[in-house]
């Protein structure tokens, strides 16, 4: 048993760190997310450029890690910072490209070159309340895609969009014929967008199906899950800091039993977070996958909604201000609840494995 | 024991519905229900509706122009105009500084003051709250000095709740450092426009501005300005806490979002499966369903005791906490029944006239902004904390 | 609106009061309790004779109430006492034969000469793990009854069974032949037994159809509801008086902050409970009964181990012990939301009903 | 980072396994499993099974008799064993005693009393709580006055945990009432069959007799019998408290109950359906699984940790807090499973041999006797609110 994570990844982490504190601090953060790609393209590169985003894939694939513990290394640190980009964006499709074998365009995405991001869920569509997906055509010998896709990471900024079609995945270019983005910001920060697609050409990613993508969602479970406990790490601490400092009737807040016992309550949920994150990594390549993902996320959601909501109620109006950073973190943890399935989603398929189980 | 209403009551709420039937535009409900923001101009609209009906100051004296409502009357008026989707009274002027007036406030205050309340030539906002006081309201250092015929202001009040549009606040100040920290508090009525005061509006993290920041230097304030007796405003300021509020548990208003609630669950489709089928969703639905249930009868339960004489303050605290509650579990169910379409963030779709494409489900936009707005609930109006310490109190009779 | 409970039916309740708390004292329930009936036969006989149990039957079945408000008179100090003796099996079997016109079994009960029970549930064979349940046959005129009912109220001490088989009910007569019953004490005190019937001889209730057991099972509901807030507000109270007395570092355990929360909490939810308990009688004669009914039962199970188990936790290690009333009344409390369908049943009923609703 | 065992771990777990196989009596693992109740003989003879195994002294240093396993050996012993429905050790002499003699005992008590532990002859109970002190266990009033070579003891203790089979109790006592409390209290070894020493078992509200209250008349103590240094006794009391609870979550009798729950929600039909296919009963199920199977993570987390020498206080706290919640919550779905048939008791049939026929599911008859029971989880060991603010002290920092 060991629970460190490594020198390597922990110097991988620093590096991000002291990157981040420095190139994209939380003034830049203010200004960044008011503007509708939601992220600055120049730091992304630089960040790039030293190599973190290498770690989120394999060798054969041409970075240096790939694991479930290097994804969680620099996901902890996004979670830190609440940084803005196409993080997880990058991290699924890339995971899709690598798959494939598609080393070019997955290279110039980990040296900054380009922006990909993931287009997966159906799109609603408002007038007719339906969801409407995306289908492809077999046309000679490529492919055309039509229909639409909703909530895709980043979208505007990108300049590669993966696309599922049932169980394949296909390459679409940005500025293909036929594609119409719908960009806005997010509550979080950063920027999404409903992808409209007519006709478009697009090169399926040979060799993908159900299994990869998949295994893509699980990655960006363990990738959610880390940088969701590094979320809950700051509001706790944002709070204590908080229940040091106020006072109120003449001694710190942090002095009154009723707050103390719903600390101790959140600081428990908390840790078990740390170990539902941590469980879902250590289990990736197990047969216990598919229940450690549902487990993680539940946990995830479930413990980032209390997690919000205590650290803003114990802070008081002060915790509903856009002034203090402690609010975006808590729009950033109850966010990470509903990517990649809810609470609720993920209790019903622990639910169906528990019942398929032993 | 009978939960029905009396011929009269009924006739009283058709009555109600009629009047919210004919005189409530289509304008305003649907920018309520839709969750939008309401323009000053929308709530001085409905405000001049409900006045020019008579029913703008029910908690009202007769002879100033109340309505001689029964608490049942009240609850019931409440009740359909906030399942009518009317936006909601902003309640400073009327609700909060009449009551004052009336009962501490001279002749002359009353009647210079109430009838501009009502026919909305003052807009007024409360400063009570300063920064680092929050739930120890007394210790508020705002300080009035007489000087002639004038007080002297100085020093800062916050989350003052649309002090951006208010012609006048009424303040907690103090006037006496030496004694306990209550006892040396008065209560002082200031116009906005007076030199020395400056706004700053605080944005929220929803993006939103309806709370700000009231700056005073040397605010000269005359001192027939002052309500009742010099030092005596912390008991005024308490009164209002115990001035009966029938609407506190916000009944109506659950109730509201809830059918709305309900609608989508029976509309809204996740993996191919709408939401009212889904075992957990439903679930959660069902809970605050029944909590709603029974908190109409605790609020009924309360109110009849109220209009039997009671003073029911451990009771008050518990619709207040409960209320606010289950308003916030209603807007998680939203959140959470938007899906992946919680998460974009499109201010401009909040405003009206807005001809943007929406972006997901018609009803998803606002979902998460009110989600995070409505943490307010539990904090202002005394905190749910401060709340559950005045029940414990009130039926430990320490 | 009106939320008294009437000048008569106060009355009622104030003489019941009285009687329970000088006839069946707490010394001589610890004593009761420790009997295999459970109840004193002499005491409910007493009781019957000033006319309790006419308060829970109609005119036309020969008692002076029967309306919902009456019952919930009733049970309001039974579970103020948290009285032992077959109350609950009195007023569904009594409902039952009042439908069916049965007017001389009916008035040897409400005149306490005869004791009577509900016998409704299959019973569960320890050995197949299987539910087994009572099958009617008609035999000649008349009927016979063969099969098993489990968990039937103060089975030992009836006279008289009502058993359901299906659709239909039937009267038994406790001595009749094929009958065997296996008594036993129950958690909160009182009794139940197990029946066996084999060839049994039996009177059909004439009349009697699913509709009346559903109408008896809501007005059980009904009872149960009012009992159970009875038994709240003395787990309530008993707390609060407790945190006056008892000290700790110096000062009562009131005083601390988090204890006030939590008890806040309670009192609060006591009251949402007393709430659906009016709800429920209120509404019995309209068209929302079913929801009221679901709604009443899921709320008092929920409530009900809440404040059980907050009482004994506020109490700490005395709250454990059999000496002190407040644990009977715990376990009267928990033991409540086991009758007529527990918490996780009613809230699915009312789930279902919600589902079909408008 | 990496959760599984070493082969060294995976070879001792093993090893324990094939121990219990052929050492546990199955006698007693049913009547564990079935939640039947032990005599003093049962605990006995698993007690001198693991004597003679050398295996009943984990914690000891080596020279005394303890086994020198790793912390994750310990855990993984005590998860084995629980799983196996082995009899849970009685800490008092054990655990909490011996830990206390080791580190502040003389040389001659250690030869003297640990050996008796080990064999059996010394039955221990623990003489802490008194009435009256509760979480404030520093406001002990048992008294001992020394007199020549005597103290002569006086006062009361509760809630002395199967204080009826007890040979010997290790007492806090009061030597001086004139500083801070917990400046005066001594420690304490009385001998039960000393005069004036009288055992008064308490009835709990599951019929059940495990905890005492004990009486001292003028009890005469022998000053050998002191451990360390006079008014100390608070220092050593509170070693205890810090003392390596590798067990303190409980995570291996919660495993085996929860297997337990699943089989049965697995093969138990309430109105003609599984209760696993049951949507509100698996939603229960499966959420208590998760945190479970999270807790087993923080618990190895929390290990190793004070394996490489850290002192985890708040960890510590969580985990008994967690730990007993799950506990509790597992005999809360018991009773629930159960229906209505939770409600017969039957105590006769606690008891090994009873030859009466189950009512109801076999499992059934002991479901809400354990869930009453388990309410002193949370009470007992350093109540749960006393753990919270422990935790909250810890992180705090204030």
């Amino acid at each position: 048993m060991d629970f460190s994570i490594g020198e390597d990844r922990q110097m991988l982490a620093d590096t991000l760190r002291r990157f981040l504190s420095n190139e994209a601090d939380w003034e830049k953060r203010l200004k960044v997310i008011e503007t509708e790609p939601g992220f600055d393209r120049e730091t992304w590169r630089s960040m790039a450029e030293l190599g973190v985003l290498g770690a989120l894939f394999g060798e054969e694939a041409g970075g240096f890690g790939g694991t479930a513990f290097d994804v969680a290394a620099v996901f902890g640190e996004v979670g830190r910072s609440i940084a803005t980009g196409p993080w997880l964006a990058t991290l699924m499709a890339g995971r899709l490209l690598a798959a494939a074998g598609e080393s070019d365009a997955l290279g110039a995405v980990i040296a900054g070159d380009k922006v990909v991001t993931w287009a997966h869920l159906p799109a609603h569509d408002s007038d007719s309340g339906e969801e409407h997906d995306v289908t492809a055509s077999q046309d000679g010998d490529g492919w055309t895609l039509t229909g639409a896709k909703g909530v895709v990471d980043y979208l505007g900024a990108a300049d590669l969009v993966v696309v599922t079609a049932g169980e394949r995945a296909f390459l679409v270019e940005a500025d293909a014929a036929g594609v119409a983005r719908a960009g806005y910001k997010m509550v979080d920060g950063g920027s999404g967008g409903e992808l409209r697609l007519s006709n478009t050409p697009a090169r399926e990613l040979s060799g993908v199906g159900a299994e990869d993508i998949a295994a893509a969602e699980a990655m960006g479970v363990v990738a959610l899950a880390w940088e969701g406990v590094a979320v809950m790490d700051q509001l706790r601490d944002q709070t204590l800091e908080y229940m040091r400092t106020r006072k109120q009737f003449g001694v710190p807040i942090g002095k009154f039993q009723a707050l103390q016992h719903r600390m101790a309550t959140l600081a428990l949920e908390i840790e078990q977070a740390r170990s539902a994150a941590i469980n879902v990594a250590a289990r990736f390549d197990s047969a216990e996958r598919a229940k450690s993902v549902a487990a993680a996320k539940y946990t995830l959601a479930r413990v980032g909604s209390l997690a919000a909501e205590e650290a803003i109620q114990i802070h008081g109006g002060i915790g509903m201000t856009w002034e203090l950073p402690l609010s975006h973190y808590a729009k950033r943890m109850v966010m990470l609840g509903h990517v990649l399935g809810d609470e609720d989603e993920h209790l019903a398929r622990y639910i169906e494995l528990m019942r398929e189980g032993d | 024991m009978n939960l029905d209403y009396t011929a009269e009551e009924e006739a009283f709420r058709e009555e109600v519905r009629a009047f919210l039937r004919d005189k409530l535009p289509k304008r305003l409900s649907d920018k309520v229900r839709q969750g939008k923001n309401l323009t000053k101009a929308d709530m001085e609209e409905w405000h001049a509706i409900l006045n020019e009906k008579g029913w703008l100051a029910p908690h009202w004296p007769e002879k100033y122009g109340g309505t001689g409502w029964s608490v049942m009357q009240k609850f019931i008026f409440e009740t359909e105009a906030a399942e009518a989707h009317a936006p909601r009274i902003i309640p400073f002027g009327l609700s909060m500084l009449a009551p004052v007036l009336i009962k501490y406030g001279t002749e002359e205050q009353r009647q210079h003051y109430l009838p501009r309340i009502l026919d909305g030539t003052d807009w007024w906002c409360q400063g009570y709250s300063e920064p680092g006081a929050g739930s120890d309201l007394a210790s508020l250092k705002t300080s009035a000095v007489r000087e002639g015929d004038h007080y002297v202001v100085n020093g800062q009040k916050t989350w003052t709740t649309l002090g951006q549009h208010a012609d006048w606040i009424f303040c907690l100040v103090r006037t006496d450092n030496t004694g306990k920290k209550q006892e040396g508090i008065s209560f002082l009525l200031i116009d906005m426009k007076s030199p020395g005061i400056e706004v700053r509006p605080i944005k929220l993290l929803d993006g939103d501005y309806e709370v700000n920041e009231v700056f005073f230097t040397d605010v000269k304030v005359p001192v027939e300005n002052l309500v009742g007796e010099e030092n005596k405003g912390w008991t005024y300021a308490k009164y209002l806490l115990t001035y009966e509020r029938t609407n506190i548990a916000g009944v109506g208003a659950s109730m509201a979002a809830l059918d709305e609630l309900k609608r989508i669950a029976r509309t809204t489709k996740r993996n191919g499966k709408l939401l009212i089928e889904d075992p957990l969703f439903a679930q959660r639905l069902a809970r605050l369903e029944i909590d709603l249930e029974n908190m109409k009868t605790t609020n009924l339960r309360v109110l009849d005791a109220a209009g039997k004489g009671g003073a029911p303050v451990a009771e008050s605290s518990m619709l207040k906490i409960r209320g606010t509650e289950i308003r916030q579990q209603i807007g998680d169910l939203m959140r959470r029944a938007a899906g992946r379409y919680a998460q974009p963030f499109v201010e401009e779709s909040f405003e009206e006239g807005y001809n943007g494409a929406p972006i997901g489900p018609q009803w998803s936009g606002t979902t998460s902004s009110e989600y995070f707005n409505m943490r307010k609930l539990s904090i202002f109006g005394g905190s749910n904390e401060v709340q559950r310490e005045i029940i414990t109190k009130a039926i430990l009779e320490l």
